[in-house]
């Protein structure tokens, strides 16, 4: 079968999932990934949803984060305030899965403002919903999103959330207790942040895209692990629970 | 003691130009038909409280109710932008937008500290993020045992909280459940509070997941069958999905938004 | 993941001599046989916490188990005083105890902090008593919004937290309903925690009221059935009111107490 | 038919609560009492007790503060950090309704410890248990004991729960914002704060009793309102209906 890179992206992304892992689900891309690993190769990933739920099974892809299927089959339901205060702001969740529209070389997600200052933007985004405490709070942070030089840029316009700020150590000396971004999944391949400055560097490609590509939609002088492996292609198993997952949505 | 009104009683005894206005729900259970009668009743220079202002936001600030939102979320989930909110915040039509900018965990403590009867909440919260620079009501704060640093934001008391409720009993006491959101807090933060619901009954019979809010914790109910429309009640109805997709055409177009706008005044309140 | 093991198991796993343990349970599910259980492992030198200590506290003071108590209200409800704990207090009999005193609002907030991963919580509490002057743990704290001066109490993160339920699944979730008190708090706040319970089914079938913690927010689950008793456990069984009257003439002598201490100390474990 | 002086202070106690208030009862005599004004003349009392429970309509008295019959005849059931939070902290209980070991003559309350000093004390007592927090938040309290120079003392050997400090003007210093006691009902009358000094006078005297006798169970030099009224005797639909509770109590 045939694939496009939005589904390369999204079984990558549910491949960075395994076990009994508890999972912060950001709606969109993250929730499609999340609930692909859970009906793959993961079976027991516990997705808690801000809206209030522990352990959403849905067997589709829920439409809002509020969907009725997150509660109807959750362990448990819960309110808004308690999800954050009991349940992400300890550090019980494992993973904390994202989206963006900025991201930049240190990991920092911007979803405020895009362009001009706070007060008079050129674009105005959603702003922050979950995500800062998110990003502060889950063990770990992957984030999903569609690469290109306007989303992949040296500097976020505005740090919405958090991820190792300008380089190795911010996040320790913020006294910020998760490791914060650890794994960037693009629809041209896989980053992770260098052990020693913290800037993202390109780890692996997808299946059919050159080096060349990553750079171009990339806004920063991009590094490269010293070995760039390749995404192994979607399996035949995973692209039609992927499509049965959308279809089963509409 | 909750007083069971109409609609429109109930908006026009509770809401009054200029009030702290919170209309909360979290996806489910949003209260759009209280919204349409503030938007037909004309108030003015409110300030609009809601974790995530969604499509009834929208329309208020496009209606020119709205002088100030204070969220952490602003969009049409699975859609894309709020238009109107987008071109008064970026043109300040039809009127200013003022903006106070917070994260989902944030405004959850500030309506928990309001509903405690706290002037502020405690978190781990913004540490790293721009939100502290550009939003004046969060502050750092110590640990008097620890000597920890942490973060402090201040209790939300709106004016009147409009939630959307599954039912009341005729004595006004209130029961929701599924998705329960803020919204228990968002009442008990308020100093006046409508819950406009499915229906009313002559008796709450227990429901798995339920909450009761007892009829002295309310001011007013109203029967609005439908009022959270699109958004659903669990039990009663369902999301209308396509409504949220249409609305994206509706609210990006000032010309649109003034036809939809002229057909909700027109229309008689529930 | 929590682990079905049990009573035997879990106590003899989880709860380590010198450790802070809190047996919560509001009058309603009282975790009993627990507390027989870690006399039976002869534990010492313990942190005991807990909002109302009683009966199976008065025990756990009496066989000497415990080095400190952390408490709000300490007695035998309905009947009078724990004499064990007051032989303590007055007369270091077995052991000396300590005592760290609060309120109830203090304790319950002690655990929200714990449960929320704070280092404290704010409260509008102690002012004008002589609390504070004897408990070093309440201190002022000032807004920084209002400048009004409130009430700061530390977290409680008991090294171990049991609690008992109705019904747990194969998997571990916990299910309990009724009176709730502060069990869901005081289970999140520690590092391991026990919940024995009533019985453990194959499916947690919803119950109007009730709450459910995930197998992986709990450490051990071991099936005690009537291991609330004397207290209960809504849906099965009822309160043993005799039996509260009748720790009264036991724990008052100490000779009574011992053979009270030989029997439980002779018994199977659940 | 004749009465005990508890029934009396049990029947005097009722009588003070009315209409729809919001009553936060403590166990014990204000559970008799407001339990009894439920079942005779304010049928639309709400009580709340600090075990969780919002408008609890038992139809027998409640053998502890945890008591089963609080949570199944409860409008709502909710956890105990909530009622201490949300409900009462925010001042939404008109009336906080407590027993006592020690009173003093500006209505502090002793529930802690009498004799000695803290760490020796002759008599240890429970504790604090919620009345801390209810004698400051409620819009006023109700107290409730039993009448003798050893519970109504001059001072309290130990403030558990504040009432009016060393006199008028206290509690608003402290910036608490409840009234603080505004009513005391023994088994030998009724005592209220004078309004110019807050000190607890005597204003009415149960039938039978004697100025002498309430002056003898008074810790301190008693003062009387200028008219000392005398209570109302029981009626026999009072007497009968406190006795039917106690009796389904059993």
């Amino acid at each position: 079968m045939t694939h496009t890179a939005d589904e390369m992206m999204a079984i990558a992304a549910a491949r960075a999932l395994s076990g009994r892992q508890r999972v912060f689900v950001g709606i969109g891309l993250p929730s499609t990934a999340a609930n692909l690993a859970r009906r793959t190769h993961a079976p027991d990933l516990v997705l808690v949803y801000e809206s209030g739920t522990l352990g959403s099974k849905p067997d589709r892809l829920p439409a809002s984060i509020g969907d009725g299927i997150l509660a109807e089959t959750a362990d448990a339901v819960i309110s808004v305030p308690e999800v954050f205060n009991y349940w992400l702001q300890p550090g019980r969740i494992d993973v904390g899965f994202l989206g963006a529209a900025q991201l930049d070389r240190f990991g920092n997600i911007n979803t405020t403002v895009i362009g001009g200052d706070y007060h008079h933007p050129k674009v105005r985004l959603p702003g922050a919903g979950g995500a800062p405490e998110i990003a502060a709070s889950c063990r770990e942070v992957y984030v999903v999103v569609r690469q290109s030089s306007r989303s992949f840029v040296d500097r976020v316009d505005f740090v919405t959330s958090f991820g190792h700020g300008t380089g190795k150590g911010d996040r320790e000396r913020l006294g910020l207790r998760g490791a914060g971004p650890t794994l960037v999944i693009t629809d041209l391949g896989v980053f992770r942040p260098d052990p020693e400055t913290a800037e993202l560097v390109l780890t692996d490609m997808h299946e059919g895209v050159t080096l060349d590509q990553v750079r171009a939609a990339t806004g920063w002088d991009l590094r490269t692990a010293p070995e760039v492996g390749r995404t192994p292609p979607p399996t035949t198993g995973e692209l039609a629970a992927l499509r049965a997952l959308k279809e089963a949505s509409r | 003691m909750a007083e069971i009104v109409t609609l429109a009683e109930a908006i026009g005894e509770l809401v009054a130009d200029g009030d702290v206005v919170a209309l909360e729900g979290f996806t489910h259970l949003i209260p759009t038909a209280a919204g349409h009668e503030i938007i037909r009743q004309g108030r003015r220079d409110l300030t609009l409280v809601r974790m995530t202002p969604d499509i009834v936001y929208d329309q208020l600030i496009g209606a020119g109710c709205a002088r100030k939102l204070v969220f952490s979320w602003g969009g049409n989930p699975g859609v894309g932008s709020l238009h109107r909110f987008r071109d008064a915040v970026q043109h300040s039509w039809p009127v200013p937008l003022e903006i106070e900018e917070h994260s989902h965990a944030g405004m959850a403590n500030r309506y928990v500290a309001g509903a405690s009867g706290l002037p502020f909440a405690v978190l781990r919260g913004y540490v790293g993020t721009d939100l502290p620079s550009v939003t004046a009501t969060i502050k750092p704060i110590t640990c008097p045992f620890t000597g920890e640093q942490l973060t402090a934001v201040p209790a939300l008391n709106p004016d009147v909280t409009v939630i959307h409720a599954q039912r009341a009993d005729r004595a006004g006491n209130v029961q929701l459940w599924g998705l329960l959101g803020v919204q228990k807090e968002a009442v008990l933060a308020a100093r006046r509070s409508l819950v406009t619901v499915e229906e009313v009954v002559d008796e709450l019979t227990p429901v798995p997941g339920a909450i009761v809010l007892p009829s002295w914790a309310v001011t007013k109910v109203a029967e609005v069958p439908g009022g959270a429309h699109p958004s659903y009640a669990q039990g009663y109805s369902e999301r209308d999905n396509a409504y949220y997709a249409a609305w994206d055409a509706i609210g990006r177009d000032r010309e649109e938004f003034a036809n939809w706008l002229r057909q909700v005044r027109e229309e008689v309140p529930a």
